[in-house]
């Protein structure tokens, strides 16, 4: 490997936020056209750069693998010959072009970055009131219908450190399944409390689709396994009706 | 040096207590003192001549922006609508109640190790949670579930829109794409591809490129 | 009734966050809002022909009292403090989520080409974006979108307000172009090696630990 190059590269290590950053690079130390990348050459210092971190025993996500072998790949596709009979439904794509595309994507991106960062930034070049206004000035009762001032993010932090603390396994479980179900439990009860009892039937309602049988048919065996619900039936194979299991 | 009274008027603006005029000063650093106390009385005179909505009053021992003391019915109609927000202990139930309803409140005890009667009543006179039921067992306990204005509050379609355990990981923890662990942990919506696997691919691929530079390294 | 501008400077100041016209208005019981609007303009304008060290700025749907930029050196000198700036990748990720909003993390990986989930966790975490719900397509992806914090932060009055980004069009008509030129020199009709198809053939290359995961999911 090229001296001059590896202790060129050893200073940008940190600087690089990905394998699309490092070609960007590599296109202007270059000053190589974007639309027209000699890929030989590009991949051979990309390659380098690769190999040269590997050697410093540094990490290497794998992102920049990825990129490693598109390259490869792209450049053995710029090698092969033209086909005799160019009948290909695809024959007018570049090799490059979907590499070239992501580049531009990511460089425009980069570019509205750097441009948010230069913009008057809170706590860095404007400043707002941080004093507290004094207590008498503020308190004053909240009215009937509160406000509520919270984001997902919060309650998932919350919940997250009970988690933590508990290392319960059994927490663990809540996946989309489960948090449909209990979207359809939530349901069934409302309906139950307003109507005190319903049939099958008449719970599923106008949604009659597979999804919405299922999934009512395992919330009615959940809520009977809580003792939520109780299931009555009249005569055999008669109507089922569902009651709520304890009168609120 | 910028205009001297509009850096002092930043300055006593952004202060989080009473800016003393020494504490001016030395940010000031190079002007003389007296020339500081009389930019800042200028200052404070020219708000009062404006009968502007704020004033600049010396509270104990430095200066700090209020309001004037005449406007404070205003800003209370104003207070008046400000959103709350709920405590850690209230959070907490009710990420509990949202992850596993419909839950009784022995469960949430349980899990929290600690007595909940005051944050599931706060939750529901907040309307957050409702009582969906009781259950047919000893004492018929009731049974806790969330409300519709649970989901407007935290700005969700539906449940489902919630986190699952594993997201919630993926959220909260930083992790590695190459970290094989977590690596299981979620196969399921996106394939995690290992460092090892692609190398091997690479080098299966092309043999010529890699071989090379494996042996020197 | 008060004299109507203090009352709305009084207010702005008063506001923890940035005061919607709207809400200076329904304080203002009465007053026409066109007349609060004039108001609002006329104070504005004073800060601002007075050369003061604070300026009535509109950020993030409201308006706000905040520091001259001009001034920003004078107040870190009495505050110390050393701004928690962002990374760029934290940016470039922020960015991406601003433009491109309603947005799923592999989305902005496909753009940044790395993994992002260090990026969106401390972006989450400084509230700067948000869970805004989930995608309906398979694996049901989280969705992300900014804050009204994010306007805050980086001063835009909406979303609209952000600074407008290099037309990605006129690439794809260059790139056509390209492919017309280029195109009877480099015809090959191997394919290309995309993600996908990377994460296909490793999955048959690392079977025991994708199928674990495809039973529970």
């Amino acid at each position: 490997m090229n001296e001059e190059l590896s202790t060129d590269y050893a200073i940008k290590l940190d600087i690089f936020e990905g394998p699309l950053d490092l070609l960007l690079y590599l296109i202007k130390k270059n000053e190589i056209d974007i639309y027209n990348i000699p890929i030989a050459l590009i991949t051979q210092q990309y390659l380098d750069y690769i190999h040269m971190i590997k050697s410093l025993n540094l990490d290497l996500a794998g992102e920049y693998l990825v990129m490693a072998s598109t390259l490869i790949h792209i450049k053995s596709r710029m090698l092969l010959p033209i086909p005799e009979d160019p009948s290909e439904e695809d024959l007018e794509e570049d090799p490059r072009s979907e590499l070239v595309r992501q580049l531009i994507e990511y460089q425009a991106f980069k570019e509205a970055a750097e441009k948010l960062a230069k913009r008057p930034l809170l706590e860095r070049d404007v400043f707002v009131r941080s004093a507290a206004l004094p207590e008498d000035m503020i308190r004053s009762r909240p009215e009937d219908d509160e406000l509520i001032e919270a984001s997902i993010f919060e309650l998932i932090e919350a919940f997250h450190n009970i988690v933590a603390r508990l290392d319960n396994k059994e927490l663990l479980e809540i996946d989309l399944e489960k948090l449909s179900l209990t979207d359809i439990i939530n349901d069934v009860m409302d309906r139950l409390t307003r109507e005190r009892n319903l049939t099958f039937e008449e719970l599923l309602g106008e949604r009659k689709d597979r999804r919405r049988i299922v999934y009512t048919f395992l919330a009615l065996l959940e809520l009977i396994k809580l003792k939520m619900v109780k299931a009555y039936q009249t005569a055999a194979f008669g109507v089922i009706r569902i009651f709520p299991a304890v009168e609120s | 040096m910028d205009n001297i009274p509009a850096v002092i008027e930043a300055l006593i603006f952004a202060s989080e207590s009473p800016l003393p005029l020494e504490k001016i000063c030395a940010v000031l650093d190079g002007v003389d003192k007296t020339e500081v106390k009389d930019a800042l009385d200028k200052l404070i005179a020219a708000y009062e001549e404006r009968q502007s909505g704020i004033s600049i009053q010396e509270v104990a021992g430095g200066f700090q922006f209020r309001t004037r003391p005449e406007l404070a019915l205003w800003i209370k109609k104003l207070k008046g609508t400000k959103p709350g927000s709920l405590s850690p202990a209230a959070l907490e139930t009710l990420a509990i109640v949202a992850y596993r309803q419909p839950i009784v409140k022995a469960e949430i005890e349980t899990v929290r190790g600690v007595d909940v009667s005051a944050p599931l009543k706060g939750l529901l006179e907040k309307k957050l949670i409702r009582i969906m039921g009781r259950k047919d067992a000893p004492g018929k306990p009731i049974i806790y579930g969330t409300t519709k204005k649970f989901l407007e509050v935290f700005n969700l379609k539906e449940l489902t829109d919630l986190p699952t355990m594993r997201e919630l990981t993926e959220i909260t923890e930083q992790q590695s794409a190459l970290d094989l662990e977590t690596a299981e942990e979620n196969v399921g919506e996106q394939q995690i591809i290992t460092q090892e696997s692609f190398e091997k691919q690479i080098s299966q691929e092309i043999p010529e490129e890699i071989s090379e530079d494996d042996n020197d390294s």
